[in-house]
């Protein structure tokens, strides 16, 4: 579904060194490692926010539509909930509905800085599941969660995903639990500049999925 | 006459509060222009430059000019028929209890001066003040400026002598904040041309002159008829009054006869010399002085 | 630091009074024409709304004002936003926008005028040229100063134009149209008096340069004074509610005016 | 989205050719000394220069321009400010600031001088009153929206007054204030030149008074782009590097410009 | 050291009843409580950032420094590391300590749009720290980190407290493990509007510091 591959990333100095990935449909990912290594200059890459690094889309031809939490919430300001929602083409119903399955049931009408920031990032999981993605980017999705609230999006997004079968998923984390819980594969970053070593297997649903995943990971040398 | 619209059209631009516009306004008034077989179309304007602006974009047909610009015109090359209108140059006026009384007290005094150096009054004085052996611009000290600031100045004391327009001066006068030093007419004897000589003037583009000679005599006509009649005739002032924005009695007479005693005489060959000789003097090279064919006689 | 969100409606209506006072406590002190009382211009202005003759000169320069605000902004606006989201268009551009903008308002309205005859279209354009780079170097600012992470954000869910420019980048350069509005208003009708003053046969440009011929302070003020009601009243029917409303989603803390 | 955090060199030098060029052709086809060509201004130019004119001329208004901007940034800066901050001190003077942005400079200048005398300070205060309002405007903008969320930070690690200042407001209103620069510039260049033609016996508003006078389009353009050369040397020595250094921190992909 | 008393606090919708509380010099708490109910707003009536609610501090008159480290970084980000710290009175080589101490060495020179959130978190931790504070407030200080980061940090401010046992500290988590490694109290906000409950003591040095601490608390009816 998707392919990258790359010599590096750097800005003043280097992040990234030479990557190269496949992710396909129906891949559960979840990526760990240090703070600062380059989890979310990975993500942007992926979601195609690099103007240097591309990655190639294969398959049905179609542009993949994709659902991307930042690690900070970065709703529109000065639109409300709903309005930030249907940006990405929610209706009010499937905002109200969205909203409701995040713990947010009736703050539609709020303004972004009218919510704690609990609550933005779970705004903003809404828009980025409202979108139907055919690829969800994750950046640290559970961070300022209370466990409870923690644990029902977890099973929000792994009923989501069951129910999409051609769902493909990477999610920063730092909880191992976490990873375990949500995800079929893990890929770690490591060193300076990082490199991607892809881990064992979890558990669940993601037995199935790993008998197709076909990630392939050469961590070649420069 | 004919009727209105089928009359032939001459388009003026003229100074809303400009001495021209009273006679204009007369014209048009009386119907003198249908007299004479045209048809006067007066576009208002606010100050000078818009006046030349409205001529040179060829909006209007003729505006009021003085000889100096029309020669600065003609020296760019555009030529303009000069139909003379008035012999004011303008008046130095000082403050009534000044004790300037010759043009040499001026020395070391703070002089303003309307319309900026090029002001041809300003360089008359000059012109005579350096033939008694004074260099004005370098004894005292000039101030530019607009002339209601000008008149302003002078009656706060802030200036000493003014070098401004006639109606200007007439109004300080009428008022009793100024009394006249000299009119600048009187330097042109000085400087030995003839009296009178008519320094404004009606301009227009010389092309379109040549090509509307009749409509520009028809003009003339008009405005001999209407010379004689405020000259003549003082009631004739009262439609004009309007315009005039005479404060009182005093300053409506001020104006009335300091307007009649501007009349020229008609233009002969000896005159146009003189007009020629002011240029000169006013620091034209002799080849570029306006030819005196722009200068429009009027048929006897 | 301020925090109240709305101050009470009385705040609007102190300086105006005490300014009057101080205008008349002036003119009663000075006696003089060349400051007249403010009940001399109020009746110099009610004779010349008697008259119609305000009406007719305000109209005019109100449609032209309103005419070449519109046009300057939208261009200005356009232009502004370009040079603003591209370093190259702005490398470019910049020197004639330097030039545009220094270039005297006297050389425009001369050439303009010159060119085109003293009519209608040369007057406006002639203030639209003025005016463009005004609003170009202020939205340039504001384009400038977009957040990317809302940028990349529009990006990865792939905004349409219309979403880009009404949710994205309107709401952040709102404070700079602001800006460029308040100030352009101003500079327009300046620009226009003069424009008026050369070239046209009404308006309040007019007016106010034949007042000045004569020294007419009064009348000056009088005509001065009515357009600077009208804008007034613009501010506070148009401007200020519309603010208001833009501003509704800032934190109150943050909430000022 | 244009992310080259610096065009290249030759951008910045390829529109005034273009204008030259087609400045050259059109007075070539048109022929008229209302359109002097380049070369003919050029040389206006260099004879005022050599005469000594041009630089006593120039010297003079430079001088007016300076000392007049000075005052009006740093007042305007300072109102706009306090306006932007306190929504009371807004809602009262906002009538003022309207007034007095929309008051004509023409007004301003008379009354000044008619007071004052035909004096310097008069020139000055005169330019600085019709500035400050607009400084003011765009600031009070900039003012608005600070972020709450620094501001609440400095509360609590207790910044200085000095620290507020320069490391938590100035660069927040830094776009601002260069949109109040640029557009500052030109306006004040634009008052002097009236002030200049109503009653100062120097400078290059006087100077374009008597071009203008005889239609000599060609000083006329000489002069004026003599003050604009000026301008875009400010603007490229001064401006541009202090523009880049102040939008050094910001992210790679948002730097423009 | 501080004592507070106010009747509500109100948005739109009211978000935190009626409270009383004290901290006491040495304090360790730990609030807890769901996303949204209302601890960053406690937080910020502690820091002395509300308008209409203020805190009366008690013992020496001398105001109370406080550390506070917000949910977001809030770093200004036209300043260096280096100027941030400096900018709450910390010299250049204390600076260089601190950002040391917080995994951010070598960082000083680089300005905050050029770190990841992870490592602007910490480097607001280190401006947080480098005022010496006598009330830290700790706004969810080990989010976005990987769990030896965490543990790291979590070492490094117990080690902190223990040296200045006259710090008081409040620190919002959502991780009961953090609760119990670093206070020696909780509290626990609940309810809509929020009240205030006391909880168990944590273990180690809290023990003593529980016997010392006088954290009264009054859930009033309003
Ligand atoms: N400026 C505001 N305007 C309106 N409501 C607000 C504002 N700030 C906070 N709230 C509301 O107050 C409540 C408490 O917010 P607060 O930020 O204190 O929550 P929190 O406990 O810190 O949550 P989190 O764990 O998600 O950070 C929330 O319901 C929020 O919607
Ligand atoms: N705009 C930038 N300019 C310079 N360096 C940058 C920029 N953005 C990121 N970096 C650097 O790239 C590295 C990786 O950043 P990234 O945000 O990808 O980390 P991360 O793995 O997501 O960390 P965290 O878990 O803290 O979010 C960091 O060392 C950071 O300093
Ligand atoms: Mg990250
Ligand atoms: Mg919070």
């Amino acid at each position: 579904m998707l392919e990258l591959t790359f010599e590096g990333k750097s800005y003043q100095q280097s992040v990234l060194g030479p990557i190269s990935l496949r992710i396909h449909r129906g891949d559960r990912i979840c990526l760990l490692g240090p703070s600062g290594v380059g989890k979310t200059t990975l993500l942007n890459i992926l979601a195609g926010l690099d103007t240097e690094i591309r990655a190639t889309t294969t398959g049905p031809s179609r542009e993949l539509r994709i659902g991307y939490l930042f690690q900070e919430p970065r709703l529109l300001p000065w639109r409300t909930l709903y309005q930030n929602l249907a940006l990405v083409g929610a209706n009010r119903e499937r905002a109200a509905h969205l909203l409701g399955q995040v713990g947010l049931a009736g703050s539609g009408h709020r303004y972004p800085d009218q919510l704690s920031l609990g609550m933005a990032r779970r705004a903003a999981l809404a828009r980025c599941l409202a979108v139907q993605p055919d690829l969800l980017l994750l950046d640290e999705p559970f961070a300022s969660l209370d466990p409870e609230r923690a644990s029902e999006l977890q099973g929000l997004i792994t009923r989501l995903l069951d129910q999409s079968p051609s769902m493909a998923m990477v999610c920063v984390t730092h909880d191992e639990r976490d990873a375990q819980a949500l995800a079929s594969q893990s890929w770690w970053l490591e060193g300076s500049p990082a490199r991607l070593r892809v881990a064992g297997a979890g558990r669940g649903a993601a037995a199935e999925a790993d008998s197709r995943s076909g990630l392939t990971l050469l961590g070649r040398r420069a | 006459p004919l009727a209105a619209e089928t009359l032939p059209a001459l388009r003026l631009s003229v100074l809303q509060y400009g001495t021209a516009h009273w006679e204009l306004d007369y014209i048009q008034r009386e119907g003198l222009d249908r007299q004479q077989g045209f048809a006067l179309e007066l576009h208002p304007v606010a100050n000078l430059p818009a006046s030349r602006l409205a001529l040179t974009s060829k909006t209007v047909d003729g505006a009021v000019a003085d000889l100096l610009w029309v020669q600065s015109r003609y020296e760019a090359g555009a030529a303009l028929l000069y139909v003379p209108f008035s012999s004011r140059i303008g008046e130095v006026v000082v403050a009534p209890d000044s004790s300037i009384s010759r043009i040499a007290d001026l020395a070391g005094k703070r002089i303003g001066v309307a319309g900026g150096p090029d002001s041809k009054g300003w360089i008359l004085l000059q012109r005579v003040a350096a033939g008694q052996g004074l260099d004005l611009a370098a004894s005292s000290e000039i101030q530019y400026a607009a002339p209601p600031l000008l008149s302003e100045a002078l009656r706060r004391g802030r200036l000493d002598a003014v070098v401004t327009y006639w109606h200007f001066a007439a109004r300080l006068q009428a008022e009793g904040s100024a009394r006249t030093l000299m009119p600048l007419s009187d330097l042109l004897v000085e400087l030995s041309l003839a009296d009178q000589l008519p320094v404004l003037g009606y301009v227009f583009r010389d092309d379109w002159g040549r090509q509307n000679r009749e409509l520009v005599d028809r003009f003339a006509a008009a405005l001999r008829q209407a010379k004689q009649a405020l000259t003549n005739n003082p009631d004739a002032w009262a439609s004009v009054r309007a315009l005039m924005r005479a404060r009182d009695d005093r300053t409506f007479a001020a104006l009335q006869s300091g307007f009649v005693a501007g009349t020229p005489p008609a233009l002969d060959d000896e005159r146009i010399a003189s007009l020629q000789q002011l240029l000169l003097l006013t620091g034209t090279a002799p080849e570029r002085v306006m030819p005196s064919s722009l200068f429009y006689r009027e048929h006897p | 630091m301020t925090t109240q969100s709305r101050p009470s409606g009385w705040t609007n209506w102190v300086a105006l009074p005490v300014l009057l006072a101080l205008w008349m406590a002036l003119a009663f002190a000075l006696d003089s024409a060349l400051l007249p009382s403010p009940l001399t211009v109020l009746q110099t202005l009610m004779e010349q709304a008697a008259s119609g003759q305000l009406w007719h000169h305000l109209g005019v320069t109100l449609y032209r004002v309103a005419v070449s605000f519109a046009l300057a902004m939208l261009l200005g606006i356009a232009l502004g936003f370009w040079m603003g989201r591209s370093a190259t268009v702005n490398a470019v551009l910049d020197p004639v926008l330097v030039l545009m903008l220094n270039l005297p308002a006297l050389v425009t309205i001369i050439l303009l005028y010159v060119w085109m005859g003293l009519v209608e279209p040369a007057a406006i354009l002639a203030v639209v040229i003025n005016k463009v780079p005004n609003v170009a170097v202020t939205i340039r600012e504001g384009a400038r100063s977009f957040d990317y992470k809302l940028e990349q954000m529009a990006e990865v869910y792939r905004f349409s134009g219309r979403q880009r420019l009404w949710d994205l980048w309107l709401p952040q350069l709102f404070p700079y149209v602001m800006a460029a509005t308040r100030g352009g208003l101003a500079l327009i009708w300046k620009i226009v008096l003069v424009v008026e003053l050369l070239g046209r046969s009404d308006g309040v440009g007019f007016q106010l340069h034949m007042a000045f011929q004569v020294f007419d302070v009064s009348a000056i003020l009088a005509y001065s004074l009515a357009f600077i009601a009208v804008v007034q009243l613009i501010e506070l029917a148009v401007l200020q509610p519309l603010e208001r409303r833009a501003h509704r989603w800032r934190h109150p803390e943050a909430r000022h005016a």
